[in-house]
């Protein structure tokens, strides 16, 4: 994967048109060969984004798959108050960490937010996100490589009369 | 016109916490208007905070992360004073920047 | 925003004081008596809810849930309402085409008087609001009006409730039969049942608050306007208090009045007076 | 919160009445008598300051019907919006009295 360091506008037109080629190139790497979420990438995973299910979503953007670990501390509501704006946080006690990634399982596309931790940023984040409905919320903390998630259901219903 | 983006970074010690919000109406591409057209999707696609020279933090986004975008981090290396470099470019080709004092 | 709190919190204590010690005021008009009203319409929520703090009913429905109120505090770090607030800032500060601005049409030059509005105006022998004192600010100096429901109407109200935040509410009632009767009928307005769904306001704001309705806690009827204006999650966006009302009608299935319709006037300033003493904590951020 | 038990049983019964089903089909003289008395029942119920959404889109829904010519349909609509817009009236005239029972004192 070759690494873009031109302005922002070019990056992205090379990136639409080279995006699919990219995925391909992905499916095809060796397993562990290419840490597709390296803090160096620059790129944005356009491809992982579009994917519908967490388990697709995970694959495009990572190539692997995580193990669940209490060193991955999710935090989010039970109820969420209204499902547009939904906080929710990760830290962990994980070390040599690389990227953070959030998946929400019920939207129309579970990839939600994915963040570049380099080296001297703190492993932790703090977000708004959007839940279509009642879902499971998955964090993924990229360590050393290696893939770790927590997970949590987060409640959501309609409004109505309230506030 | 005023910037779209609100950033304050605070430094304690050797860690500066960050915390930024941007107006943005990051469309889904799955709402629709008074009309009973489909809002096209329009969010921010990546946001980055530089520091010294250096990335410290880059967030790529999709349609799920909320209307007016929050974000909290925390990162080491900076101290009072420090410029903090703001920018974030959308699907449209949209983009802003903006330079924050830590303080 | 770890001040703005430290301002509510100080300023309470002085301003329950303050209440309490209002001298009654004499009424003679057979049975309106808002001194009396307001007592226990303030005495009633502190007992239904003797665990919250009273200055916390402000902060509608997440004076009544944990697990929302941590949301909100999170939200607070960074208030979605920032926007809102930094452009009426900067739309207060603008002068009109005539030179003027804002400023000129208030006391104080506008600024920390949120507490004060609604006011009986005995000119006109009516209620005035804020928004509507706003709109005839704008109309004198040859400016057109706003919406009074949302946008920059929104964002005015919220600069100027910002100015005005830990500022005890201080609505008064003239001695004057007029303003006893605005006040009689707001009260009347808020107590009516109405809608398809036979709800008055107090229904969901006096009966129920704390328990939800679907997925939202009920705000407390106590407080409810000093929030004002608000940042709605549900709305995706800012909301006057006339927003407020004309949805609330609208989830009852009533249809709703015009923004500013003399009800709409007379509820609001019953709605101030019976929370004075709590403080302002406008703009606010709902679900 | 909770709706009061008496208002909704009389609201389910003129339902029921309006909604009874037609002995022959409707033409447009009957959806024509059937809506102005909607009309005039709506009108009163938004003079006294009492109109239902519910009654506003159900007239609205009789015009269409009929300006698509089902004037069975029409029928039944306007007769749903009479009986809305009487149940606002009633709403409203026993409200008249009723809302001090709610009031904190």
């Amino acid at each position: 994967m070759t690494s873009l360091t031109g302005p922002s506008a070019t990056r992205r037109l090379i990136l639409q048109g080279a995006a699919s080629v990219a995925l391909l190139g992905l499916g095809n790497l060796p397993f562990g060969a290419a840490p597709a979420r390296a803090a160096a990438n620059d790129k944005y995973p356009e491809e992982a984004f579009k994917q519908k299910s967490e388990a697709d979503a995970i694959k495009a953007l990572y190539g692997k798959t995580a193990e669940p670990s209490d060193k991955v501390k999710l935090d989010a509501p039970e109820i969420a108050e209204n499902g547009g704006v939904v906080p929710i946080s990760v830290t962990t006690t994980l070390d040599k960490v690389t990227s953070i990634s959030f998946f929400v399982a019920e939207n129309p596309n579970a990839l939600a937010a994915s963040y570049r931790i380099p080296d001297g940023t703190i492993p932790g984040v703090a977000n708004r996100l959007k839940m279509a409905k009642t879902t499971n919320v998955v964090a993924i903390v990229e360590a050393d490589g290696k893939l770790y998630s927590a997970t949590k259901e987060v409640k959501v219903t309609v409004g109505g009369c309230g506030g | 016109m005023a910037s779209s983006i609100r950033v304050r970074a605070t430094a304690n010690g050797d860690i500066t916490e960050v915390q930024a919000l941007i107006q943005h109406p990051m469309d889904t591409g799955f709402v629709k208007d008074a009309k009973g057209e489909l809002i096209p999707a329009h969010f921010i696609q990546q946001l980055k905070f530089e520091c010294n020279g250096k990335d410290v933090f880059v967030a790529d986004w999709g349609t799920a992360v909320s209307k007016d975008p929050y974000v909290k981090f925390s990162f080491k290396g900076a101290k009072k004073g420090d410029d903090l470099k703001v920018s974030w470019t959308d699907n449209k080709g949209g983009s802003d920047t903006t330079t924050a004092k830590i303080s | 925003m770890k001040a703005r709190a430290s301002i509510l919190l100080g300023s309470l204590s002085a301003a329950l004081v303050a209440f309490a010690l209002t001298s009654p005021r004499v009424v003679a008009a057979d049975k309106v008596d808002p001194v009396a009203d307001a007592r226990a319409f303030q005495n009633f929520f502190f007992q239904k809810f003797p665990t919250v703090k009273h200055e916390d009913f402000v902060n509608g429905p997440y004076s009544m849930n944990e697990d929302m109120k941590r949301q909100w505090q999170e939200k607070e770090e960074f208030p979605p309402y920032e926007f809102a607030l930094d452009a009426g800032k900067e739309m207060f500060a603008t002068p009109f085409k005539n030179g003027k601005t804002y400023a000129d049409c208030f006391p104080n030059g506008g600024i920390g008087i949120r507490q004060n509005y609604p006011y009986f105006d005995d000119k006109e022998g009516k209620v005035v609001t804020l928004e509507l004192a706003l709109n005839r600010c704008r109309e004198a100096n040859g400016e057109a009006p706003y919406s009074y429901v949302k946008d920059e109407m929104a964002s005015l109200t919220a600069y100027m409730a910002f100015t005005s935040r830990g500022k005890p509410m201080d609505i008064k009632i003239p001695d004057d039969p007029r303003a006893l009767a605005a006040f009689e009928n707001g009260k009347r307005y808020f107590y009516t049942r109405r809608g398809q769904m036979n709800f008055s306001c107090a229904s969901c704001h006096v009966q129920s608050p704390g328990e939800r309705i679907r997925a939202e806690i009920l705000a407390p009827a106590l407080g409810i306007l000093n929030a004002m204006p608000i940042y709605r999650s549900e709305w995706s966006g800012m909301g006057t208090t006339s927003r407020r009302f004309v949805t609330c009608n609208s989830q009852t299935r009533a249809v709703p009045l015009e923004p500013q319709a003399d009800e709409y006037r007379d509820v609001e300033y019953f709605l101030s007076y019976v929370a004075n003493g709590l403080p302002i904590s406008g703009p606010g951020a709902r679900p | 919160m909770k709706p009061s038990l008496p208002l909704a049983m009389v609201l389910a019964f003129l339902l029921a009445l309006g909604l009874a089903p037609a002995a022959r089909a409707a033409n447009e003289a009957d959806y024509k008598t059937a809506y102005s008395a909607a009309e005039a029942a709506s009108k009163e119920a938004a003079s006294l300051r009492h109109q239902w959404t519910v009654t506003v889109s159900a007239l609205a829904a009789a015009k269409k019907a009929a300006d698509g010519g089902d004037f069975d349909r029409a029928v039944a609509a306007a007769k749903e919006a009479e009986a809305l817009a009487k149940a606002s009236i009633f709403q409203a005239t026993t409200e008249k009295e009723a809302w001090k029972a709610m009031e904190i004192r």
